[in-house]
């Protein structure tokens, strides 16, 4: 039903892609603020938060010099409604608990990692430098969120179960990093990204090494949940995240802050 | 006796105590309490701001309080470290905070009702607790003094924050400025009860200012307090949130109102606004937490175990 | 600090409190919808919401025009921040458990029962027949939520322990619907409604009956939570639950409905 | 043999059955399936309709919806109550929808996104329900009919309704007519799928006509409602959400695309959009109720036995 895309309108979804990601997680993450099991953990989702934080000014800002209708990273965080995000389902599913918190940071942590790795080498210069910006941060993210989640998996009997079923139930929210669509094929023509398949095979290795050291089973299914990075289908949790995240933008607009 | 009197005079020589030291009883009794206490503010102090950082009304604003509530919680951190230095372990402590034996700043207490309340708690409540903390860089006590010196320099970056933040609303829009002006208005007594009562009232105090536990009377800092933020409520073009402040030529400060005391001691019993809301909300935290402390100890159990046997 | 009170504006606080209440109690029992412990109080909770929105039309209504600005009841509801609320703390706090739920609703149902009755001979007619036609449907939720709550204190030790806990929390909060002020004695010389205060004897004969029968301990203490009335100091769970409940209105300003 | 014949005959005859006549065992499970699945569709429909009930934009829109929703778990209990005539208790079905050995229709395993879905699961959601509804009051088992015939009244003034509403919303501002589109658009094909796999592809279907449990083929109702939608949609000023929409003058019909099947069996089999969340809200509500049950049921114990004891 749609025109064709032009390279510019796919660069800006891709720009959205990244910062709605790490706009949404970030977002989540910091729903924990002072309610974390231990104030290490406080401190280090505090951290994590900040960081995507930070990294959402950098993706969303650049897609709002791309859309060139003199958007700030502020108006397209803040001003957009659900069927204009462009993130993983995976990053707004509810915090839950904090097992299921760390399994889904890992889940994207890895993802991330391996994304950012190749971004670095893309053709846009200003997405290699995010890349390049980024990428540090992201690395400690998996290192933090992988050694959690084995000494969760591997801790006692209990919080072997919650991790598993934390595993479980995000399981299905996985496979839409890989999809590809025609953003994606107009990224990889232009040398901007990699597709999305071509890094599957990198990141299972990842998360296969670090779930077995965490002992725990990656469930049997390829099924795939879908419609978050292209827009076409959120979930029902994406439209309460954004009453709370963009309540002052809407109330008072215009206001500055 | 003499073990007492060469104490006081290490003190009095300006010296710190160090956690392997000789100490008088009540000397570290007072000191677990006033550091834990500390402790337990920074962690609960994480909750009113907490409150908004869902709803911050940009990337900038939302970067700036994660940051802050992180720096509290790294307080946090120090300061129970300190505590461990006098024998008392961070989980005993806690534990005395979530059943009520230990107390934590109450101004916690108080809810967080507009954005302009972040402005507010950094400029006016960081900006009275630095009041009470500068002058504890030079307490007596080696591992308390180290860490308020660590305190000291962010919480003064943090009020500096608040400052600006709400400034920001002081000069925005109309409904902005309402925010600011009930900010002030809700938190301005709270601020003034952080130094606690009139040190008349008191009996604590003079035995805490020989051991350089504590450093000023209450209201002396009050009143610096005091002398330092009506300018700047003036110069943000707010109103007073005290019909009686007021410039007293002769005394070269400002009078300002007592804070209804009653109401104090009212929060400290338990009946603040939120205190009952702050508590659960640390205890869940606590007890939702349970699995996890217990499987990462586990699992760190199993890896040395495992590296013993490998050795 | 503030200018006396007209007539009027004590007029229009009085009914902010009136259907504020409703309003915010209503959204807070319709939170429950679909989630109940069974399905005949998913009924009777949304039977009881959908009462509580009907009366706030008509308060909301009419406070909307003694205002005298052409605001609606929506734009009453929908369009004020925080500080502006007039509801009573008691019907601001969290559902947390259907004890806690339905020993809120008796609590304010033994008090607007008795206020309604009052109101029902109000100078004011329009008040005296909102009274009157709320009065029948308020009876019937005083009934439903009694029974509930003497069916829970006196069921199980554990449904018993959850009433209990319920009280205690609720308790500070039941004092607020009787402490006076200026807009108070401005409605009690114009006889348009009673002095809060003078309510008090009724209730605590009620509650005592119900609650003892309930096999609850009604705590000793008298110390009561104040500002929501006034609207000096609202709890920290309003702003949370004005960005669900006004969302659309304040994403998209002027669309109709 | 010759029971079944007899049985048979008084269907045809346009008899009803009661509960207390006899039945063969196939048609007893049957309806139990039949009937109870209806009534976990009524429950678990409460949930995406229940996700805007708090966002609701106006006072009258926030009534109406709750109003819908109470109409929904009456039907539920309705529903329950007929299939409790067949020897099935309502905690026994609940138990089964709850460990997924029952199903509720598919439809609700598809998010509401915006507010537009609340007029559009009313219009498209209830009036697909309406037409396989509609028939069945004319079942053969009697509190099955009985049940559908108060069920249809009220889901026809709620298809009534949900029209009104997504028409002010397509009528509405360029941000409401676009949600409207949208929730056209992703309903549709569900919509279509609610009435079932071409019968050609469905097994029970021979057995169930000739039981009366079953009225029309699932092709002919979807075709019903094809015919009656498109018009609406015209009428609404929205775009066709299928370009295979083309009105076919010689079969007088509408032509429509195929909805995707591999889609519907995917969430049937669990994989919906919303299937585990739905799931684990119904449970989560049976569980967390356990305590309210036990106690009311303990107090009616209590009751009871006083009363006898008083006799």
């Amino acid at each position: 039903m749609a025109a064709p895309l032009t390279d510019n309108e796919a660069l800006f979804q891709f720009l959205l892609r990244m910062g709605d990601n790490t706009l949404i997680l970030g977002h989540r993450v910091s729903e924990w603020c002072g309610h974390a099991p231990v104030l290490e953990e406080d401190i280090a989702l505090a951290n994590t938060a900040l960081d995507l934080i930070g990294q959402t000014q950098m993706w969303l800002g650049l897609a709002g010099e791309v859309q060139g209708e003199g958007k700030s990273a502020d108006d397209l965080a803040f001003l957009r409604d659900v069927w204009d995000f462009r993130n993983l389902l995976l990053v707004e599913v509810p915090n839950e608990d904090f097992g299921r918190t760390l399994m889904r940071q890992f889940l994207f942590d890895a993802w991330h990692s391996i994304q950012l790795g190749h971004l670095m080498k893309s053709s846009d210069d200003r997405i290699a430098a995010i890349a390049a910006k980024t990428s540090k941060e992201v690395t400690y993210h998996l290192e933090r969120s992988a050694d959690t989640v084995v000494g969760l998996g591997d801790g006692t009997a209990q919080s072997h179960d919650f991790m598993q079923t934390a595993l479980d139930y995000l399981w299905p929210y996985v496979g839409e990093m890989f999809t590809s669509d025609p953003v994606d094929a107009a990224m990889v023509k232009a040398g901007i990204a990699p597709d999305p398949a071509s890094l599957r095979a990198d990141y299972d290795v990842l998360i296969k090494r670090v779930l077995t050291e965490a002992t725990l089973t990656i469930p049997d299914s390829d099924f795939a949940h879908k419609g978050g990075r292209t827009g076409a289908m959120h979930t029902e949790h994406l439209g309460h995240l954004l009453t709370h995240m963009q309540w002052l933008q809407r109330a008072y607009p215009g206001a500055s802050w | 006796p003499e073990k007492l009197a060469a104490f006081q005079a290490r003190i009095d020589a300006g010296e710190k105590i160090e956690p392997k030291d000789w100490m008088p009883a009540g000397y570290r009794k007072t000191l677990i309490r006033q550091i834990g206490q500390h402790a337990h503010s920074e962690i609960v102090g994480q909750l009113p701001e907490g409150n908004w950082i869902t709803r911050a009304p940009t990337l900038e604003r939302k970067a700036i309080l994660l940051a802050k509530v992180q720096d509290e919680a790294g307080h946090g951190l120090y300061l129970y470290c300190a505590a461990e230095t006098l024998g008392v372990s961070r989980d005993e402590l806690t534990e005395m905070l979530l059943d009520g034996r230990m107390k934590y700043s109450s101004i916690f207490n108080y809810p967080t009702l507009n954005w302009a309340d972040m402005g507010a708690v950094g400029w006016l409540v960081d900006g009275a607790a630095i009041m009470n903390q500068v002058p504890l860089q030079r307490t007596s006590f080696g591992p308390y003094s180290r860490a308020m010196i660590r305190v000291c320099k962010e919480e003064s970056f943090h009020a500096r924050q608040g400052f600006d933040a709400i400034r920001k609303m002081a000069t925005g829009t109309p409904a902005q400025k309402k925010m600011a002006q009930d900010a002030v208005n809700r938190l301005w007594f709270p601020a003034l009860m952080m130094f606690g009562p009139s040190d008349a009232d008191s009996v604590h105090s003079t035995q805490s200012m020989a051991w350089k536990i504590k450093m000023n009377t209450n209201d002396e800092l009050r009143q610096k307090f005091v002398d330092q933020t009506v300018p700047q409520i003036e110069f943000l073009g707010l109103d007073l949130p005290d019909d009686g402040i007021k410039w007293n030529e002769e005394r070269g400060h400002y009078d300002y109102s007592d804070p209804d005391w009653s109401e104090f001691f009212d929060v400290i019993k338990g009946n603040g606004p939120c205190n009952t809301d702050r508590l659960a909300a640390r205890n869940k935290a606590w007890k939702d937490g349970q699995w996890v402390r217990d499987g990462l100890l586990a699992h760190a159990r199993k890896k040395a175990a495992a590296k013993v046997a490998a050795e």
